[in-house]
């Protein structure tokens, strides 16, 4: 039971966690087709800048100002950067945003350090919330989880209520004939990339406290990032948030098993003592989201959600 | 020889809900020319699809020279002696016109995914695609890139790919689409030798081509053939007249 | 309405237009023909933008060689290219929805309208245009520039690959459209479709207009005919 | 080896073009390769060029994916990786003697890579190869992170964390090597980075290399010329893998070590980095780039604290504004003066070298400064007898006017040379 | 004339965190070793080279400083980046002789370096895993009130070598300690460790113990704090840098280290001299690679020892050297190369002499918390083959 319900509650606040730093780019991934690899940077950038800002004022005003600084800063680099690239289509694009990671890292250390920096939790939520067998649960994390939520319904308008969804789509296969029906494209690009951008850097504000704010986390959490998207699938933030909370919940529900390959597959002759045999579901749990990419992959292109091949 | 080189028995798709192709027959002798008319949207390049493998039927079969091939994949269906064209331009845009040809030419003189072979040292090979080459007059322009080939001269690829395997049934959809007169002209006086002693199934609107070509004319309307005959015959059916050609005779057609 | 002076363009090395005049009155229909690779798609793409103009294009007394493509069309400029380029992955219905400019001011063409006008589209008006016949395709790409409301539409090579029946529908569509009052300049082939519409007629050779007068006056000139149609 | 997209004038090359495209390239090639030791180069040079080597092949094999067949792996050193331990295991198999281990040559080891690299492919690429484009890619990547953590989970085939090591010297001497100085190992480098490089231009020469590309252009009508893409796309990521797998078993030799890092993330973005920033259009491509960036990655960290920054700098520069790479500079620039068009552009490429070199200072002052302020530890750039600190004026005004110049300059060249085309 | 060192680790990347503080130490050290007349009347000169913390990058690096006329290699970070230059400077001694190179390992733990893989050419000078460990069982030994420890660690060797040593030593000290919990997660990959920390909740441990290092360690521990848990974390890597800053208060009484000193343990005014001194020097990073003075002290005094500074020579007149270092005698032990040092187990707490990471938190040394050199020894397996 206990056991049970600590998956369940883990899962999901993992899983709201890895939705919101995926929504940013979800939106960007299935409005412009580009798979931004480096959008673990400006989640970094989001939590640098917050920290920055905390020093001079408090974090509720960094919550907001920090997004909104790194949605520029992902303005910039759409308008004086991506635009160039989007020509010559996504493997360019994507190269692109792989140098761009680097690029950001390395000012990021120039900036703040090579060493974690003391970002902490705003004093307001830095209590626990309530404890559940003998484990706290700060307040922060459901302040997470309410932020998470806020954005998946945002997000939700944006993508299906809106006609700038639409035209963005289209201009995906049809950049000129768009543009000649009167739409002004570039501008729709700069700003679907800003908004992705800014989500990242939302993340960032919220994630680096809880987390750590250290140039490393932008690697660490790339990875995870791109699973969630694909896994979801192109075009859908349903599907995101469906892979989002299914890695969580997977992820979590394995570490709580300590069964090992051999009481599994023991029927098999698998001995315990052999590497294979030894090796626990616990122990797995990190590499199952990539399990999961493969297998998704291989079976439906489009991702869970997806109605066109990532 | 004669024989059915390819015969459709009540073949039917559908996309969901909407019933493109709703129980067609038709049987094509061998050597046979026939071409498929009906208005826009009645078909027929879905039916090319079926038939080639591109799609798979939702119902019936379709038998090549006597062999079902319903159900293949489009590779297996071309090895088995059928090729096809397309609509839309589908040729390989990065690579020269001459080596266009030659991927077209490879498999079918037994080259298969060899590794191990100089490409540039198989003759047969380069003889035959510069035959080709010879044959639709794009010898010219053999070591350009095919997307700076003119608008025509695609399409006179997108032919040239198609027979070059030599497949002994050939599938033409629109193929002088775009093209103006002279080149229509061309183009028609190419169909006809790579055709010769083949089977040719050929989609087309310009019914100057059509009534030139055609043995035999089919005419699809709604996923159904409405007819099929002799040019004259289809020509004075008033349904056909109706449903597709329309009171004004369009030039170029010869009266 | 539109005014061309001395347009060049070029694909890369290749000078393609060498010079282009022509002119265009307000409720005009212009037929631009010519033999094939003459340059008459490039003319209308250096006058959209997609190739970059050297020259001069007034349109409404306003330079638009340079601008970017959607100011160009916000000014009432409507363009049917020749690869059709619908949306494949949107709906029909979609598709004529993405080409009314702005939402607050709908133009006089309603999407009702333009589905009564063609039971094709009506029928697939729900479908994925993707797979939209040839034919289908052809008519979406008109009646979704026609939503934008424009004042004078390009229109390049509208019967390629249609029925002999919707060739004429076509045809009956474009003079329609030219009733309502919108200016048109179509770049065709087929000279009876030209000649029954247009009010004048172009012929192009060489990246060069080599004649321009009314249809009537066309009819009777079998020399240019023969030089720069192989008719 | 010239350019690959060249054209064959007329049909079939004539004898003598044959020659000179092709056979002539690699008698060069051969000829470098041999008369480099010449040169007396030292152990530290001759440990950097025999890792050009490995890289050169390395990248080539990386390009049969990206740049001929269209697929892009996120995962390729996976097989260099299991190439590479294969080849340690069999190195230990050697010095232990046993069997008829114990006859076979050290030297001998870049094959067993391309068999094990091969396996690898056949097996990893049965599943992953059915899917093009990005899924194709988005399953590499997931296949490299599982790979990369079994290497760390089975210490008995990877050694974990510390990997495996073996002895080069533990087998007979061939052909006169002993493989232990490193003039042999330079040897052993260059022989099997020659066949690489043939091998895989000969790849490029078959029907199977020709059909790869065209699926690249276009897998659906590959389908209808009598093949199957996904076949193609497997068979070619079979190769892929085994001339991977033949530059692990040229590492193997050289570094005598694998560890698990090998098979990671980071090689694999390296070799992507390398092939791209070379220019993956052409078959040489990679070679530049391998040689370039293996050389930068070694040395550049010697003279500049930045380095990272200045590749990084470089890699978005390359795809932003030299898609083609080192190598479409090259030929391009080739092109223009074999064209005999040199004298019209001279102008503008002095312009612009001009503005390139003005660019680079401002971004290296940048840069400069920018990492010393960082550091905190209040030293201070001095090029030149110049000291840039960062509060001072005279850093901003190297910094902002040089830039601004050469951005300007850039621009004038950019222009110029559309007129001259035009 | 100057003795050459090259100094191999990770520069630039993420790593650079490790790389350069022991940098800074090393030539901090070198200074005042040149100041006080040097080694033998000639200066060290310590030259560093990026490894980018990997192996075969290092073997090239390892080939320039070679070439470049260093004959002593300091290297630290990784283990896989230490065991392939064993490998690579036994094979080069080999290959080349006359032209011997040393390798002084300054931090990479794994025991096997001085037991069945030690070198003649390679001398340790942190503590090795199982000694760090000895250290801590003895610390846990002490404390009655701990009957349940839970192991955690990385899925590699590392990870695997701690629990294996943590449980034999537990078992030998407190045979009644339960292990309630040994359990590897997979190196890097986890993002959130609440979930293990609710299993070590769930188990009732009253200390834990881990081998993990980096984002693994600090996420760990802080998940722990969040979660509300006040028991002891006991960890080989809680002093590198920025961990402290990461957790912040949530570190008081949770996270404690094992390590050869720290800034606040009581210390000859020279030493305090020596702190002060690195912190004006390099105000980014907290002084704490002491070793990195044992290290050159102790070549210093061997090259003295023998009158030359050959390799061969100092490293025979290395063993069995002892040299006074700041929080102690350190003894190079003949056997294996393996330096035998006082060790501290040390936790965060407010209000210390020295703060760490620019926060007013510092390191503070936990009742019972000195381990004497001999108690923290462990037997050695090695059998080492030594030139004439
Ligand atoms: N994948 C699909 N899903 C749904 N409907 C489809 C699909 N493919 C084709 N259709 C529909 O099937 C009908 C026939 O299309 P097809 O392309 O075969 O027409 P066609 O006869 O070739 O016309 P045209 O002469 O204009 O090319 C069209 O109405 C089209 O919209
Ligand atoms: N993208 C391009 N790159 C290079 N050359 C091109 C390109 N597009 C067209 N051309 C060339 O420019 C010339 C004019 O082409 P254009 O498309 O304007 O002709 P057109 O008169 O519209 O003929 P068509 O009947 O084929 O549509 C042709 O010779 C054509 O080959
Ligand atoms: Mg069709
Ligand atoms: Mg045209």
């Amino acid at each position: 039971m206990e056991t049970v319900v600590f998956a369940l509650l883990n899962g999901v606040i993992y899983g709201l966690l890895l939705f919101m730093l995926s929504s940013g780019l979800t939106l960007i991934f299935s409005m412009m087709g580009v798979l931004n690899f480096a959008h673990a940077s400006f989640y970094m950038l989001g939590a640098y800048f917050a920290y920055t800002l905390m020093e001079g004022s408090n974090f509720w005003i960094a919550l907001f100002i920090a997004p909104v600084l790194v949605g520029l800063a992902g303005m910039v680099v759409e308008r004086y950067g991506l635009r160039k690239v989007h020509a010559r289509g996504h493997v360019a694009e994507l190269l692109f945003t792989f140098g761009l990671a680097y690029l950001i890292d390395e000012v990021v250390k120039i900036f703040w350090g090579r060493t974690a920096v003391n970002y902490k939790v705003p004093e307001l939520l830095d209590f626990p919330l309530f404890t559940l067998y003998g484990a706290q649960y700060p307040a922060y994390r459901i302040f997470i989880l309410l932020v998470a939520i806020l954005m998946l319904v945002a997000l939700w308008y944006l993508l299906r209520r809106t006609r700038a969804g639409l035209i963005i789509q289209a201009a995906l296969t049809h950049p000129h004939m768009v543009g000649h029906l009167g739409h002004n494209v570039p501008m729709i690009f700069m700003m679907v990339f800003g908004a992705g951008c800014a989500l990242a850097g939302l993340a960032g504000v919220i994630g680096g406290n809880y987390f750590i704010t250290d140039p490393a986390m932008a690697v660490q959490m790339g990875p995870i990032v791109f699973v969630v998207v694909v896994v979801g699938g192109l075009g859908s933030l349903e599907g995101a948030f469906i892979a989002a909370m299914l890695i969580g919940l997977l992820q979590t529900s394995a570490v709580s098993i300590n069964a090992s390959l051999a009481d599994i597959f023991g029927f098999l002759g698998l001995a315990g003592t052999s590497e294979v045999g030894g090796i626990t579901i616990a122990s797995m749990a990190p590499m199952l989201p990539f399990l999961l990419l493969v297998l998704v992959l291989m079976v439906r292109p489009t991702g869970l959600m997806g109605d066109r091949e990532v | 020889m004669t024989g059915e080189a390819l015969q459709l028995i009540d073949l039917k798709k559908s996309f969901g809900p909407a019933k493109i192709i709703q129980g067609v027959n038709l049987q094509i002798e061998k050597g046979e020319r026939h071409a498929i008319i009906g208005p826009n949207g009645a078909g027929k390049s879905t039916l090319f699809n079926l038939i080639s493998g591109r799609f798979l039927p939702t119902s019936g079969e379709i038998w090549l020279n006597g062999d079902k091939i319903s159900g293949k994949k489009p590779f297996e269906i071309n090895r088995m002696g059928l090729s096809r064209s397309f609509q839309v331009s589908n040729i390989f845009t990065n690579m020269t016109v001459r080596e266009n040809v030659r991927c077209g030419v490879l498999y079918s003189m037994g080259y298969g995914y060899s590794f191990w072979r100089n490409i540039g040292n198989l003759r047969e090979v380069s003889e035959k695609t510069a035959a080709i080459l010879e044959d639709v007059g794009l010898i010219d322009k053999a070591h350009l890139p095919a997307t700076l080939l003119p608008y025509a001269d695609q399409r006179t690829l997108e032919i040239a790919i198609t027979i070059a395997g030599g497949a002994e049934v050939i599938l033409l959809d629109e193929p002088t689409a775009g093209m103006s007169h002279s080149e229509t002209d061309r183009a028609v006086a190419l169909i006809e030798k790579a055709s010769h002693g083949k089977t040719l199934l050929i989609v087309e609107h310009d019914m100057g081509v059509v009534f030139n070509l055609a043995d035999r004319i089919s005419v699809l309307v709604y996923g159904e053939i409405i007819a099929t005959g002799t040019p004259e015959e289809i020509r004075g059916d008033p349904k056909v007249r109706e449903a597709y050609l329309g009171e004004e005779v369009e030039e170029g057609v010869p009266a | 309405m539109l005014a061309i002076k001395d347009l060049h363009a070029y694909y890369g090395k290749s000078h393609v237009l060498n010079g282009v005049n022509m002119e265009i009155m307000p409720g005009e229909v212009i037929a631009l023909l010519g033999r094939n690779g003459v340059g008459r798609s490039t003319t209308a793409k250096a006058i959209m933008g997609e190739v970059a103009p050297v020259g001069s294009i007034r349109f409404k007394g306003q330079e638009i060689s340079g601008m970017p493509n959607h100011k160009i069309a916000r000014l009432g400029l409507g363009y049917v290219p020749e690869s059709r380029d619908i949306f494949p992955a949107m709906t029909v219905r979609q598709n004529l929805l993405l080409g009314i400019k702005d939402m607050r001011r709908p133009g006089k063409w309603t999407i009702q309208q333009m589905l009564d006008m063609f039971p094709n589209l009506a029928r697939r008006a729900d479908n994925p245009a993707g797979v939209l016949s040839g034919g289908e395709k052809q008519m979406l790409t008109m009646c979704r520039t026609l939503m934008g409301d424009p004042d004078l539409i390009i229109i390049d090579e509208p019967t390629e690959g249609l029925a002999p029946l919707i060739v004429q529908q076509v045809g009956d569509m474009i003079a329609e459209i030219a009733k309502a009052g919108v200016s048109i300049l179509l770049v065709e082939q087929k000279l009876s479709i030209a000649l029954r519409i247009a009010d004048r007629v172009y012929v192009m050779g060489h990246g060069e207009i080599v004649y321009g007068g009314t249809p009537e006056d066309f009819a009777t000139r079998d020399d240019i005919r023969k030089e720069w149609l192989e008719v | 080896m010239t350019d690959m997209t060249t054209t064959y004038v007329n049909l079939a090359p004539s004898r003598a073009e044959k020659f000179r495209q092709r056979v002539l390239p690699m008698i060069l090639f051969a000829l470098a390769l041999a008369v480099i030791p010449l040169f007396g180069p030292s152990r530290t040079t001759l440990t950097l060029m025999n890792h050009m080597g490995i890289n050169i092949v390395f990248a080539l094999s990386f390009n049969m994916l990206l740049g001929r067949a269209g697929m892009l792996s996120f995962g390729h050193a996976v097989y260099l990786g299991l190439g590479g331990y294969f080849c340690v295991h069999v190195m230990n198999w050697i010095a232990a003697g046993s069997g008829i281990w114990g006859a076979v040559p050290v030297f001998s080891m870049p094959a067993f890579g391309f068999a094990a690299g091969a396996l690898a492919g056949a097996v990893i690429g049965w599943p992953s190869c059915r899917r093009a484009g990005t899924p194709f890619a988005m399953i590499s990547l997931g296949v490299a992170e599982l790979v990369a953590a079994a290497g760390f989970m089975f210490d008995s085939l990877f050694g974990g964390e510390m990997g495996i090591s073996a002895d080069r010297m533990g087998g007979h001497e061939f052909l006169g090597l002993t493989l232990g100085p490193l003039e042999d190992v330079y040897w052993y480098i260059a022989f099997w980075t020659f066949v690489g490089v043939v091998g895989m231009y000969a790849f490029t020469r078959t029907p199977l290399g020709k059909l790869s590309e065209a699926t690249r252009d276009n897998p659906e009508r590959v389908e209808f010329v009598g093949y199957n893409p996904q076949r193609v796309r497997y068979l070619v990521f079979i190769f892929a893998g085994a001339f991977a797998g033949l530059a692990g078993g040229m590492s193997a030799v050289q570094d005598e070590i694998f560890t698990p890092e090998n098979l990671s993330l980071v090689p694999s973005g390296a070799i992507l980095i390398a092939a791209y920033v070379g220019g993956i259009r052409y078959f040489t491509g990679p070679i530049m780039g391998a040689i370039v960036m293996t050389y930068m990655g070694s040395n550049l960290s010697d003279y500049t604290a930045g380095w990272l920054l200045y590749l990084g700098l470089m890699f978005v520069g390359v795809v932003m504004f030299v898609p083609d790479g080192i190598a479409g500079v090259v030929y391009g620039t080739w092109d223009i003066i074999s064209g005999g068009k040199f004298r019209e552009v001279a102008g503008s490429w002095a312009i612009r070298l001009l503005g390139l070199a003005l660019m680079a200072v401002s971004t290296i002052t940048l840069v400069e400064v920018a990492f010393r302020w960082s550091d905190g530890y209040g030293e201070v750039f001095e090029p030149f007898g110049l000291a840039l600190h960062h509060g001072s004026l005279l850093t901003w005004i190297v910094v902002v006017v040089p830039f601004a110049l050469g951005a300007l300059l850039l621009r004038q060249a950019a222009r110029a040379e559309n007129e001259v085309t035009t | 004339d100057t003795i050459k060192m090259a100094f191999i680790d990770p520069l630039s990347g993420a790593m650079a965190s490790s790389g350069e503080p022991a940098l800074q130490s090393f030539m901090l050290a070198a200074e005042h070793i040149n100041a006080n007349g040097g080694v033998n009347g000639d200066d060290i000169e310590i030259v560093p080279y990026d490894n980018k913390v990997s192996p075969k990058e290092s073997l090239v690096q390892l080939q320039k400083a070679i070439d470049s006329g260093a004959r002593y290699i300091l290297q630290g970070n990784g283990s896989s980046v230490a065991s392939a230059i064993i490998e690579a400077v036994s094979k080069h001694n080999a290959r080349n002789p006359g032209e011997e190179v040393l390798f002084f390992n300054y931090a990479a733990v794994t025991p096997a370096f001085t037991n069945e893989a030690c070198s003649f050419w390679h001398f340790r000078f942190d503590a090795h895993t199982d000694m760090k460990m000895n250290a801590i069982t003895d610390w846990v030994a002490k404390r009655d009130d701990i009957k349940k420890v839970y192991i955690i660690g990385q899925d590699y060797v590392h990870g695997e070598a701690v629990a294996a040593a943590a449980v034999a030593q537990l078992k030998e000290k407190r045979p009644d300690i339960e292990i309630v919990g040994n359990e590897l997660h997979p190196l890097a990959k986890v993002k959130d460790f609440t979930p293990y920390v609710q299993k070590i909740i769930s188990s009732g441990a009253d200390a834990v113990i881990t081998g993990n290092w980096g984002q693994d360690m600090t996420l760990l521990v802080k998940a722990a704090a969040d979660a509300g848990q006040k028991i002891p974390y006991l960890t080989f890597y809680g002093g590198s840098n920025g961990a402290v800053a990461a957790l912040g208060e949530g570190a008081i009484d949770t996270l404690y280290q094992v390590s050869e000193g720290v800034t606040n343990l009581d210390a000859s005014p020279e030493q305090y001299a020596m702190i002060e001194e690195y912190k004006q020097r390099f105000p980014q990073y907290d002084y704490y690679y002491d070793r990195a003075f044992t290290t050159l002290e102790m070549f210093d005094a061997a090259a003295e020892k023998a009158g030359s500074v050959e390799p061969i020579a100092v490293a025979k007149a290395m063993e069995g050297l002892e040299v006074q270092a700041a929080y102690g005698p350190a003894t190079m032990r003949a056997e294996d190369h393996q330096l035998q040092q006082n060790l501290f187990v040390t936790t965060v707490a407010k209000d210390q002499k020295y703060g760490v990471d620019n926060t007013d938190l510092g390191w503070r040394l936990v009742d019972g918390g000195a381990i004497s050199a001999e108690a923290a020894s462990t037997p050695t397996t090695c059998k080492m083959e030594r030139p004439e």
